[in-house]
């Protein structure tokens, strides 16, 4: 309980119709709704999990390999996509706390920044995996990890079972992958979000879709929070 | 004009595919998964026509293996998941917490339909063509060899996850937040424990099966490596993912089914439970143990020695809850006032059986010898059962206590006890010959076999002959009841829960009056007036 | 969740402390952390990396996603994710950590 | 170790008597005197901590003596003795091949002298197999990738089962043979009736064949690392890692070489996946481990029948 927080005394105005009929109380509702996205988050805690236990597995496996591959990535493009999401991250929780406020313009203002932020993190996306294409180092009948451009731009050759190698890009691009599918859906979600609010949906005692769609978002960022090290800080010092 | 009650206050095909009503959509899951059911019984009776002879005489040995497949999908993924929780968990879940429906009620009715998406996918890709990797889908079998549908198969499996995931959650969010007033954790019946414990598992261990079929079917369309050996992919870590998930499906195939048990027994012997507490934490216990114990199933598999001892270890662990739960049930029954209904003698039916597929599996959890009945016919046998023997006994048994309140009507009790004794004799003489067959080598999923084993197998499949009539019986005299069994009132068994208090069938909101609660569960003290015991 | 408005002081403090912590974990990652511990070179780069992500990533279910304002269930909500994912992962590796024990060449 | 398990599967079957038949007998002897009829107002009684606590504590101090027997019988099965002797054998679909040191051959049958410990190394040309031979209660996934052992001790003469026990396919049903245990002087004239030499030297021949000889040799001029001596000794690679040179690892080594690159190499050894199968990559292993006792300097600690144990190992031998 922190001391600056205020707390809404507004009394429990129903919007109308809000209120589910099998709920005795808009807390009630609120409450289930909130619990209900927090075990959803988990389960995509454990939807990543699986991914990641493979990870880890041939990570301890065939480290050289996924140092190799890690390396490759470009590191800007990593680090400004993290500084991205963190943005976009600020702009959601604005958008949550403009909502609790019942300021609509400032929410749909969030709402559209958040957007924003989230379509700039896909388009670089789209532009390293369009690197990585050109460069062949997407897994499949093309596959070939033989050089690598360094972050100076110069090319270098390299050495490695190109099995192994293959392996860390798969994980590569099934996490980031399956992340950037999340990021998809998010961006649809927040459009609805958008629609809802534009036609006055949602007021100080009534925003839940803004919060657990907030909840989502957030998720899907702290996901990448840990892909970034994981994929892309592997150790860049120690080039086998 | 007859009272409105859920089953007539709307018609129409419509009025049941856009309901939310949470006994509604139970009925919808009790027609598909019968209907799955069906399917899968029908691989079975071809599997065990087959192997009345030695030598795979009635289908050839790709269609066999289409054929276990086939009853492996179904039986599991599309019957012994959704039974006891997405059927009774849904009829009777909010009932039992005085609440008038789940917490997300459009969500409900959505699993149901992605329920349905996942099982038509799926009877398309088992009928049209077949899959032949049984429902483990081990690697690299199935990404690199297997000519069949599989990518669709996992789809299927995929799809229908969700549906789990959101039932799972459904409970959940319903049990914590939708408690009638009074109701406090330790006055909620057991059955609505152990859903809640099988809905922990289904909400974390789903994703995992999920994301596992993903890869699986990556691996096959793309060759990405990961389960690839020729790549440098480990084929084990495929059964570490898969086992992840299917073993807790395990519990969540018996938790409900041990749930339903503790509901009748304390009822049919007009008893409190013994030692309710340590029966609700053993549900939670077996939730939180079924998770570490997946190992079991790789002891032969590849794994270090070391991981293989500290799984074994683990998975005496779990055996002990439902030990816990045995002794209890029998204990409740000391000094009671038994009456042989039809859910009582499965009840007893449950009890036997569990316990021999339970103490069974103490056997494949020894390190020692699960090396030598490791995919063997032991195998089958004592999963079946944990899964036919107890979580099918119990569907059934819940399904006849809670019809007089799903329908309104009594079943006949003649006809369903006598069904009750079908099953159980044609159960142990189509299952235990296995355990048999097993400890003399005989492997699973075998087209044909040496014929040595010839007896065991013809006696095994005159039992499951027996089994089938079992369960058509139900099947028949059920819908008779609809119609012309005796009305039931309002409670029948003069039981406890808060489920018998409303009328039967009851009202769309399901109480007149919100009920507020004071009673302990299972308080049999104060005589009930039981029409029917 | 309890109705607690968050000012918005707290929301920029812990974005500013988010983005610090990229720019830093980015440019760690060029200095090298391998430290000499018993003979053994052990390079502490990845665990670096990996701990500033677990700090970021609280500081977001903390703040952003309103954690520290919110009931126990949901707290336990979030710990038993995380404990379980926890579990996925650990049983997985005691099998790779310890396949390679057997192999020695003497029995 | 078969009798070893049956009695400790009766010591188990004692344990489902008891606990079956108590279970039983209690809600038998409770439904029939507690009836309704006989017995119908029920005495409330809500549970008793002392029960609790004993029906949790006993079971689980039996199931820990449960798990120690069988741990202890595990660790047998994939401990073999020192001595054992070593057979090759190769699953694939649908069949069983298997390659005698001597040399000899066969399919879908093994034969192997009474009274000895026999290892069976296994490696799968496709999908996972699984060699179990219930009459000896041994059985072991054969795994493609690795190699894994199972062995046993045959006690009496005659033909046993041997089945494919982990579902491999269309024919999984057909991948059935025998293990014929023969008398000592039977199984040593059966082994002479093979022609080809032994394991080792048709590894040589193909040593030769493939040009495995231009690089590793034994001068200044060798462009890969010197073979002899190598087997069942630590190697350091260029990451600085050690690992020891077992089975995994050579098979490792020509299937995928830039694998584990040896320190003082440069990886230019082509792969020959695709090019010689498991059988050969068997009698190439097999000739490296006999190199390793022709090096008359080279430190020599494994006598031909004790190698390295291809046990649980994934690619990943030793440590990062």
């Amino acid at each position: 309980m922190s001391e600056h927080s205020v707390s809404v005394t507004e009394p429990a105005a129903h919007p109308h119709g809000m209120l589910q009929h099998h709920f005795t109380d808009m807390e009630q509702q609120k409450d289930a709704a909130s619990m209900g996205m927090w075990v959803f988050l988990v389960t995509e805690i454990m939807f990543f999990g699986g991914m990641f236990a493979a990870y880890l597995v041939y990570r301890y496996w065939y480290y050289g390999a996924f140092v190799l591959g890690s390396t490759s990535l470009n590191i800007w493009f990593g680090a400004i996509n993290t500084g991205v999401l963190i943005c976009s991250s600020l702009t959601m929780a604005m958008a949550v706390h403009s909502a609790a406020l019942g300021a609509r313009k400032a929410l749909i203002v969030f709402l559209i920044l958040t957007m924003l932020l989230g379509g700039i993190f896909l388009g670089i996306k789209a532009k390293e995996y369009y690197d990585k294409y050109v460069e062949h180092h997407i897994p499949g009948e093309n596959f070939k990890f033989d050089s690598m451009t360094m972050p100076d731009g110069s090319e270098r050759e390299v050495h490695v079972d190109q099995g192994q190698a293959q392996i860390y890009f798969s994980l590569y691009f099934l996490l980031t992958g399956m992340h950037a599918i999340h990021m998809i859906i998010g961006e649809g979600l927040l459009t609805a979000l958008l629609i809802m609010s534009w036609l006055r949906r949602f007021g100080s005692s009534y925003y839940t879709p803004v919060e657990n769609i907030g909840l989502y978002w957030h998720f899907v960022d702290i996901v990448w929070i840990f892909l970034f090290p994981l994929l892309y800080l592997i150790s860049r010092v120690h080039h086998v | 004009m007859p009272r409105e009650h859920y089953l007539n206050h709307e018609f129409g095909i419509k009025s049941w595919l856009l309901t939310k009503d949470h006994k509604r959509i139970g009925i919808l899951y009790m027609l598909s998964i019968t209907f799955f059911f069906v399917i899968g019984g029908i691989g079975a009776t071809l599997i065990r026509l087959n192997l009345l002879t030695p030598y795979g005489t009635l289908v050839s040995a790709e269609t066999y293996n289409k054929l276990f497949t086939l009853h492996g999908i179904m039986m599991v993924f599309f019957f012994l998941v959704p039974s006891v929780p997405a059927v009774l968990g849904n009829f009777a879940l909010p009932l039992m917490l005085g609440a008038k429906d789940v917490a997300f009620p459009k969500i409900n009715l959505l699993s149901w339909y992605i329920f349905i998406a996942g099982g038509s996918l799926e009877l398309w890709a088992l009928i049209s063509g077949g899959v032949d990797t049984g429902w483990t889908f081990y690697t690299p079998f199935s990404t690199t060899f297997s000519n069949t549908n599989v990518i669709t198969a996992a789809l299927a499996i995929f799809i229908a996850g969700f549906s789990s995931i959101l039932t799972g959650l459904n409970f959940i969010v319903t049990t914590h937040r939708m408690r009638a007033p009074g109701m406090t954790w330790f006055k909620m019946p057991l059955f609505v424990w152990s859903t809640y414990a099988t809905a922990i598992i289904q909400v974390l261990g789903t994703p995992v099966i999920a994301i596992t079929l993903v890869l699986v079917a990556m691996e096959r369309a793309f060759h990405i490596g990961v389960f690839d050996p020729r790549w440098g992919g480990d084929p084990v870590l495929f059964q570490h993912m898969f086992w992840f998930y299917s073993h807790p499906a395990v519990y969540i195939m018996i938790l409900p089914g041990m749930g339903v048990i503790s509901e009748i027994i304390p009822c049919f012997a007009r008893k409190s439970m013994f030692g309710y507490k340590f029966v609700a934490f053993s549900s939670i216990a077996i939730a939180v143990f079924g998770f570490i114990v997946w190992g079991h199933h790789l002891f032969i598999a590849g794994i270090s020695v070391y991981s293989a001892m500290v799984f074994s270890f683990l998975s005496y662990a779990v055996a002990i809850p439902s030990a816990i739960k045995v002794f209890n049930w029998s204990a409740t029954l000391y000094k009671g006032s038994i009456s042989y209904r039809t859910p009582m003698l499965y009840a007893f039916g449950f009890i036997g059986l569990f316990t021999i597929g339970g103490l069974t599996g103490l056997f494949v959890a020894a390190l020692g010898l699960d090396v030598h009945v490791h995919d063997t016919y032991f195998i089958i046998a004592h999963f079946h059962y944990i899964m036919v023997g107890g979580m099918v006994m119990a569907y059934l048994g819940g399904i006849h206590y809670w019809w007089p309140k799903i329908t309104g009507r009594m079943y006949p009790e003649g006809w369903a006890k006598l069904s009750a004794l079908v099953i159980f004799l044609g159960f142990n003489l189509t299952f235990f010959p296995q355990f048999i067959l097993g400890y003399l080598g005989m492997p699973r999923r075998y087209h044909t076999y040496p014929p040595e084993f010839q007896v065991l197998n013809v006696l095994s499949s005159a039992g499951a002959s027996i089994l089938a009539v079992g369960y058509l019986l139900p099947l028949i005299y059920l819908l008779w009841s609809i119609r012309y069994g005796e009305v039931a009132g309002n409670n029948p068994w003069g039981a406890s829960g808060l489920e018998w208090q409303t009328t039967s069938p009851p009202p769309p909101d399901n109480f007149a009056v919100t009920p507020v609660v004071t009673e302990e569960a299972y308080d049999y003290s104060k005589e009930r007036e039981a029409a029917f015991v | 969740m309890s109705d607690h408005i968050v000012p918005v002081k707290i929301y920029v403090a812990v974005f500013a402390i988010l983005l610090i912590c990229t720019f830093l974990t980015a440019g760690i990652a060029f200095v090298d952390l391998t430290v000499n511990i018993a003979g053994h070179a052990v390079n502490f780069n990845p665990a670096v990396a990996l701990l500033i992500a677990i700090f970021k990533a609280t500081l977001v279910i903390l703040f952003f996603m309103h954690i520290k304002y919110s009931k126990w269930v949901t707290r336990t909500v979030v710990i038993a994710g995380v404990f379980w994912l926890c579990i996925l992962l650990s049983l997985t590796m005691t099998d790779y950590l310890s396949r390679a024990f057997l192999t020695s060449p003497v029995h | 170790m078969a009798a070893h398990v049956d009695y400790f599967y009766f010591f188990m079957l004692l344990n489902f008597l008891f606990f079956f038949f108590l279970v039983v007998a209690l809600v038998l002897v409770f439904a029939i005197r507690y009836r309704r009829s006989a017995h119908p107002k029920a005495e409330q009684i809500h549970g008793s901590l002392l029960l609790e606590i004993g029906w949790t504590v006993i079971p689980l101090g039996i199931s820990m003596v449960m798990f120690a027997w069988g741990a202890i019988l595990f660790f047998g099965f994939n401990r073999p003795p020192k001595d054992a002797m070593d057979i090759y054998g190769v699953g694939k679909q649908w069949m069983w091949k298997f390659q005698h040191l001597e040399g000899q051959r066969e399919i879908n049958q093994l034969h192997v002298p009474v009274g000895r410990d026999v290892r069976v190394v296994l490696t799968s040309m496709d999908v996972i197999h699984d060699f179990a031979v219930p009459a000896f209660r041994v059985k072991g996934d054969v795994i493609p990738g690795r190699y894994t052992a199972v062995w046993f001790h045959p006690t009496r003469p005659g033909t046993y089962h041997l089945f494919c026990d982990q579902y491999c396919g269309t024919l999984h049903s057909g991948m059935v043979g025998d293990v014929i245990v023969m008398e000592k002087d039977a199984y040593q004239r059966w082994l002479l009736t093979g022609g080809e030499g032994s394991l080792a030297q048709q590894g040589q021949k193909l040593f030769q064949q493939l040009g495995c000889n231009t690089c590793h040799r034994n001068d200044s001029q060798a462009r890969g690392p010197n073979l002899a001596g190598l087997y069942g000794n630590p190697v350091t690679l260029t990451d600085g890692r050690t690992i020891t040179a077992d089975d995994n690892y050579i098979r490792e080594s020509i299937l995928r070489p830039e694998a584990k690159i040896v320190a003082g190499f440069q990886p230019i050894m082509p792969t020959f996946q695709g090019q010689i199968n498991e059988e050969q990559v068997i009698e190439l292993l097999n000739y490296i481990k006999s190199m390793a006792q022709e090096q008359p300097g080279g430190p020599v600690k494994t006598s031909p029948n004790s190698p390295a144990v291809p046990g649980a190992s994934g690619p990943a031998a030793g440590t990062r």
